[in-house]
């Protein structure tokens, strides 16, 4: 498991930009909006929340054909399906690895982001936590979706509409709790709800996963 | 000694920290790289002379 | 350890494409499947080796004894000749890659990235991959693809090294792979027959 | 006099500036420190900026490098593309990560400065911003080096893109404008002497700007020396490799 | 030429979403901003050319590496290199068949993703007609971009990274036409901007692409 | 038409593997390159064909005149046989697919989807690719890989005929062709040696 987990770090960093990948669509997705928007900082505080989650749920989204893709097409993964690792394992450590690749890199560069956007002061601290909340469930929802997929000739537009129904209610709580800390109201409710999602997804998805894996893989 | 830079202290004490480090930072990475590439490059000339006479 | 296969049709694409093929490999024992062109031979390796269902009859060992290898070894381009045999190592639990490296005399080019070998080098790689799996069951397709002599060798004194350990194999060529002991089945008779066509039932097919 | 083309001779490049790199070096060190040190503590706070105006001293010069870097690299590029020198190619690297980090000190000079005086650290005005586009010039022309393994093809691609790359950079610096009418203070370092900044600034000011330009030479010969090396040391491990 | 912008068309079509790609990312992006900024629709009216923008935009941007890159792993690439085809023309009809596949069907669904995002009214012609100077330079942008990066491994990262910068006047004189637009503003000078750069984009990058690939593929 | 190659000196991954080689095939002739794996066949392939460029010497003839093929054949998995043969016919502005369909036994497979086909038949269409081409050089890497003897049989006639139209082949390989005319050139003599080590020059090599 900790051999799978150390390569899949590794295979992300030598080519050059496993963590690199999500962060750059951040950065783009971030430095375009003004552009695309206009300049003015009034309007740009006001989106400021709403983009930076944004951003990270296309980022997130971009990188997850990658999760099985690879393993597919060279013929690991069905080495893989038939070694001692349980399948379960398997889908948990693909998308921790997922995570930390392109989750947490994104976590710790959002103030950065945020400063270009204007977030007021008091919207850091929610903004990084819900994100700190809602990136894993963003990642394990994502390994399910690329599970459903794998295999196919260009899943990854398949992928990304099947994956974005299941990311609404993340998105929804999160973007609620990044705007609400914002605005210094309160957002109980929405953190609740958003480590809610996160739990729950992380216990009970990856047995779904194997299992349209197992399939996939027949 | 020390002027008296009033109530924008820490920006321009900060602005002076910031630059000052990634200069530094800047010289010591050229410089040790160049140190050690240098160092290097001969090491495998020596290698490569010994073998050739070999 | 025996494989045994019997009555096994497999299908591609929907489509049959070798029906009633039975055999057994024993342990200690290789064998050869032969056919021409597009008869068959990858599917069936594939559907013995589990990765795809039969339409009919009966494989007698279950995936987790095999190792499958075909032109596709899972090797990553970027990691390099000892760390991928040293992943694969680890999610089998063997640990030990220095006699796969040195079976396939693999040991001078250990710290070159796997994406830079010639073709005949990263088909050395993917069969010492099968050394580093452990498993009693080799399934080949092609395996000597690319391979000059030198190591068509190394790989039959391989193989007999598999086979002394208590294992088997089974393979699909086109060419002479220097394993004289071997028995050779030729699939050929087992093409699949078209279907009667007013049998329209069930399984659509 | 020979052709000043004998410095593109890798060795002639590297006994040449091995024998001007340490006074290159010196007195930048010298223009710098005399620099900043008159800056930072003999010069009066400004009457509407107080004591920020001490921050010109870093971010004009660490500016102004940040765009000469980049044209300096795009000349190096049209010397490889038309000459095929591969000096010049290893200098344009070497250059990158130099002018990469004066925008960086820019842009955080600036940010800095910002805060007291606009009320922001930001704001997407079109200084600010074309700086930022720069920056994103110099990562991904880096990127671009690091991610291509023989060297002359990266040496090709990357100077093609850095032609591309300042035709859109000169477009951007219009369409920014355009775009924002900004908050930044225009050119004031221009001849006409009317609009200069009070002399008091100008002299460390000037001193501090030949102290950059000099470190950015410095630097930017000793790392082409290493790029040489770090060349020559692949294609001799290259060659051992073969045995 | 005929042929190959034949066979580029056909294999978009038959990989199941060569069309669909980019307008399902422009589809997501549009129906999760307001997920994510909040439902208000004052603020949504004011932001929407913008998001459209850079909706259109980000979904050029994903699928840039596709341009070359299948071709590259087959083969096919060089042997196109010594085909009678010269250089440049493969770049443009390259560059075509990505604006055909991915900017023309933008343009086209663009009115009604702007409904979802409630554009005012006189903001739609507007829009349409910059997107359509627009995006050829996109496509055009990106194919060097992607005749750049071709057969780097993971090229997709550095590609997006590349590409952002040069895409920035294109978007500026976009966005700000389809902005002055939608608040029935005097929008001249920026289209007139948009078509400058969409024509010497068009007349001149080929050659630096051409070239750039010349070398790539030596 | 000949291909006079003098003195090349061939690199991978900026290392040298071939230096010195030198022969000519003369129209109407083959010649097959072998050597043990990773020698630098594919290399000095890739260099004649003029996808990459040599260190050193010359190649006689410009690459307009030439057609490559190795293991990435250049065929798209969700086009069929027929759209993948009259796309590359179109391309060289021969338009005839028929004649290379037959040579190659492949009219009966001509509508299914080349993703859908065998590797020996994925091979066959590879190499009537070549035919299509209509280029006077072939120049082919491994060209029989996966094939059965059959259609290793098919491909000898078909490079006969192209012999026969005036046309010259450069081949490597490690099995038989079945081309018993042909010139043999072991490239082993021609490994390249470890460098001069006080040649620090321009080119830095
Ligand atoms: C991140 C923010 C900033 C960036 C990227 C930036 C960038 C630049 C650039 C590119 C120059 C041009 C040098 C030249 O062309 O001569 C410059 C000069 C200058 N900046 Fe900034 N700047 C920033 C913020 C500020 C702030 C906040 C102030 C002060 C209120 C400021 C004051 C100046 C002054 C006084 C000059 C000298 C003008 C001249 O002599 O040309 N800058 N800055
Ligand atoms: N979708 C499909 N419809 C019909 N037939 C198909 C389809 N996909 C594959 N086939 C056929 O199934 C047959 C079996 O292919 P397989 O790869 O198993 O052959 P093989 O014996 O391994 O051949 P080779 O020696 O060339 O590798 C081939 O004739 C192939 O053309
Ligand atoms: N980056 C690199 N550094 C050093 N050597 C390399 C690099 N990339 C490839 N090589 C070596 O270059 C040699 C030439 O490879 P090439 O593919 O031309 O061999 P080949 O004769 O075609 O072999 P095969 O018969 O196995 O196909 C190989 O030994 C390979 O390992
Ligand atoms: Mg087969
Ligand atoms: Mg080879």
């Amino acid at each position: 498991m900790i051999a799978l987990l150390t390569r899949d770090l590794r295979l992300a960093v030598r080519a050059g930009g496993g963590f690199g990948l999500g962060l750059a669509f951040f950065l783009i997705v971030v430095t375009l909006v003004p552009f695309s928007v206009g300049p003015e900082n009034m309007l740009l505080t006001k989106i400021a929340p709403g983009i930076l989650w944004l951003g990270a749920l296309l980022a997130c989204l971009l990188s997850l054909d990658r999760i099985f893709a690879l393993d597919w097409e060279d013929g690991s993964l069905d080495l893989l399906a038939t070694s001692p690792l349980p399948m379960e394992a398997l889908v948990s450590i693909k998308a921790l690895a997922h995570w930390l690749t392109t989750g947490l890199p994104l976590v710790v560069a959002t103030p950065v982001f945020a400063l270009l956007l204007s977030l007021p002061e008091a919207g850091y601290f929610p903004l990084v936590l819900s994100l700190l909340l809602g990136t894993p469930a963003l990642s394990v929802i994502g390994t399910f979706g690329a599970a459903l997929t794998v295999g196919l000739k260009r899943g990854g537009l398949l992928l990304s509409l099947l994956v974005l129904p299941l990311y609404v209610p993340t998105l929804i709580f999160g973007a609620e709790m990044a705007r609400r800390g914002a605005q210094g109201l309160d957002m109980t409710t929405a953190m609740m709800m958003l480590a809610g999602i996160s739990f729950g997804v992380i216990a009970l998805l990856p047995f779904a996963s194997a299992s349209v894996l197992r399939v996939n893989l027949r | 000694m020390m002027p008296e830079l009033g109530k924008y202290a820490e920006a321009v004490l900060s602005s002076y920290a910031v630059s000052i480090m990634l200069i530094v930072v800047l010289v010591i990475a050229s410089v040790t790289r160049a140190r050690r590439v240098k160092r290097e490059l001969e090491s495998v000339e020596k290698r490569g002379r010994e073998n050739a006479e070999v | 350890m025996e494989l045994t296969v019997q009555d096994l049709s497999v299908t591609r694409g929907g489509v049959p494409v070798l029906e009633g093929v039975s055999f057994d490999v024993a342990a200690g024992e290789v064998l050869i499947l032969r056919g021409p062109n597009g008869i068959g031979k990858t599917t069936l390796l594939r559907t013995v080796a589990g990765l795809q269902p039969p339409l009919s009859g009966h494989v007698g060992l279950e995936r987790e004894a095999m190792a499958y290898a075909a032109h596709a070894d899972g090797i990553k381009a970027t990691l390099s000749v000892r760390e991928n045999l040293a992943f694969w190592a680890a999610v089998f639990g063997t640990g030990d890659i220095a006699s796969a490296l040195t079976s396939f005399d693999l040991a001078a080019l250990a710290d070159r990235a796997a994406g830079g070998l010639s073709a005949g080098q990263k088909r050395r790689l993917g069969l010492a991959r099968m050394v580093v799996t452990g498993r009693p069951v080799w399934v080949l397709d092609e395996p000597t693809v690319s391979l000059d002599t030198q190591a068509v060798a190394l790989f039959a004194q391989a193989v007999r090294a598999h086979l002394a350990g208590g294992g088997l194999a089974l393979m699909a060529t086109h060419i002479d792979l220097g394993l004289d002991e071997a028995r050779v089945l030729d699939v050929g008779p087992f093409k699949a027959k078209a279907p009667d066509l007013d049998d329209f039932d069930g399984a659509f097919l | 006099m020979a052709s000043i083309w004998q410095y593109a001779n890798p060795r002639k490049f590297i006994e040449t500036t091995d024998r001007i790199l340490p006074w290159v070096a010196g007195s930048s060190l010298m223009a710098l420190v005399v620099g900043l040190v008159w800056g930072f503590f003999f010069t009066p706070d400004d009457y509407r900026q107080g004591s920020t105006v001490k921050i010109i001293y870093l971010h004009v010069p660490s500016a102004l490098m940040a765009i000469n870097g980049w044209i300096m690299m795009l000349v190096a590029s049209l010397i490889w593309i038309v000459r095929r020198h591969h000096v010049s190619a290893l200098a344009a690297r070497a250059a990158a990560p130099v002018g990469a980090t004066m925008t960086v000190i820019a842009l955080v000079t600036g940010a800095i400065w910002g805060q007291p005086m606009w009320g922001t650290w930001w704001a997407w005005d079109p200084r600010l911003t074309s700086f930022l586009i720069l920056f994103l010039f110099y990562l991904g022309y880096m990127a671009l080096w690091a991610a291509i393994e023989n060297d002359d093809t990266a040496a090709d691609l990357t100077s093609v893109l850095c032609l591309v790359g300042s035709v859109f950079a000169v477009l951007s610096r219009y369409a920014v404008n355009f775009w924002n009418q900004g908050l930044h203070q225009g050119a004031s370092l221009s001849l006409d002497k009317e609009e200069n900044v009070a002399d008091v600034f100008y002299h460390p000011l000037l001193l501090c700007i030949a102290g950059f330009v000099l470190l950015f030479v410095a630097l930017v010969f000793l790392r082409t020396q290493t790029e040489i090396r770090a060349r020559r040391m692949r294609a001799l491990l290259a060659r051992e490799r073969l045995g």
